[in-house]
């Protein structure tokens, strides 16, 4: 499941959904608005989707991580719009009998996003200025990180 | 021979060509002429290997073919998470 | 913070304790009963837990992990009596500026409180039976896995 | 020379022992010598390689040594998680 939307992330009704009595593991990532960018303050971010194509790129890498470990579930939502310091900007979680998989899912589903969804970002700076966070500082630093 | 192509801007390259989309008349046979045909509208030195393209919602490279009527989405390098 | 507790492990509450303006990344684990265990139909888990030493086998456990990733908070609660099947019986907790950081801490984390911490489980199955867990299985199989 | 251990027991041990804790006087240098001690009582023949042993709440090694009044929890395999 893969959502893209500009309502809040709520974790933990997220996790709920993700529930199955053959679960015995259940990992998660969150990423959140930080208040710094390589030595810039950061006062919030702006991030931009293109829903049709994150939702059907998401759906694909949910489906890849699902064919290389044995996962009961896993989901994504991942937040677009004006986002302030400490807002959740992307979730992914996942459920599974053994631990080892849905660690495993859950990294790779992350990796994947960061890099393969049309989502982008604009850090808005406490100097005034704003910038769009572009794809070689992405590689190697990451965003929300 | 020309082909009536959509072209819609996002991020970066929607605020440097100053609109979401627009109608172009041009000569292009893949998705990267319809790139090089823009890239001074959206004014980028950015390599095409940190963009990314879709033709009618669909990501494809940059070699595929373009025909008359197609909608062409131009991703500067994304950055999600 | 290590917590060793009879109470329902509450993630939306304890996630929030780890809340951080500098934090960029959440990881989180939790184990969770599962209804089944090497073919046999589980229908409840009894932990026993010696709580002093748990907990500050937990603490030693959570130092480490701080020692050897950047890590801006991690956390780890367990609980121990009786649990039914979906209940969670632990949970760890990582934020951190950076993604790999939080997920390595978090992994770490949960790997070692399987294997050190003063805490038993007895399964009751849905033939009559009941049996602890040990340690030769969970080596290999992992216990909510 | 004898000492006077207080010996708990937890989990499978305690079990099998019927009890929570009982009150030895033994010939005992260290950790070890008071599991082997009651390696009968437990029943267990569970490796000690698989069994912990704190003496006095600090978790220690087989070797560590026993005082006279000192308590010495046993520990059989964890299962934690």
């Amino acid at each position: 499941m893969m959502r893209v939307t500009r309502q809040a992330i709520r974790p933990d009704l997220l996790r709920a959904e993700l529930f199955d009595p053959a679960a015995g593991a259940y990992a998660a990532f969150e990423g959140w608005v930080r208040n710094e960018n390589e030595g810039h303050e950061v006062l919030r971010l702006e991030y931009e989707a293109y829903e049709p194509l994150a939702v059907k790129e998401g759906e694909k890498i949910i489906a890849e991580a699902r064919a290389r470990w044995p996962v009961r579930h896993a989901a994504c939502v991942h937040r677009h719009g004006l986002l302030e310091i400490g807002e959740c900007a992307v979730w992914v979680g996942v459920s599974a009998a053994h631990r080892d998989a849905a660690f495993h899912a859950c990294r790779y589903i992350i990796d994947q996003v960061k890099i393969r969804l049309p989502i982008w970002k604009k850090e808005h700076y406490a100097d005034g200025n704003s910038g769009w966070v572009s794809c070689e500082r992405c590689a190697a630093h990451g965003g929300t990180r | 021979m020309s082909k009536q192509i959509t072209v819609r801007y996002f991020a970066a390259f929607r605020e440097r060509a100053g609109t979401d989309a627009e109608n172009l008349r041009i000569e292009a046979d893949t998705a990267r002429d319809v790139f090089e045909r823009v890239r001074d509208r959206i004014g980028t030195a950015e390599p095409l290997a940190h963009c990314k393209v879709a033709v009618n919602d669909e990501l494809v490279g940059w070699d595929a073919r373009v025909e008359d009527g197609d909608t062409v989405l131009l991703f500067p390098p994304v950055a999600g998470g």
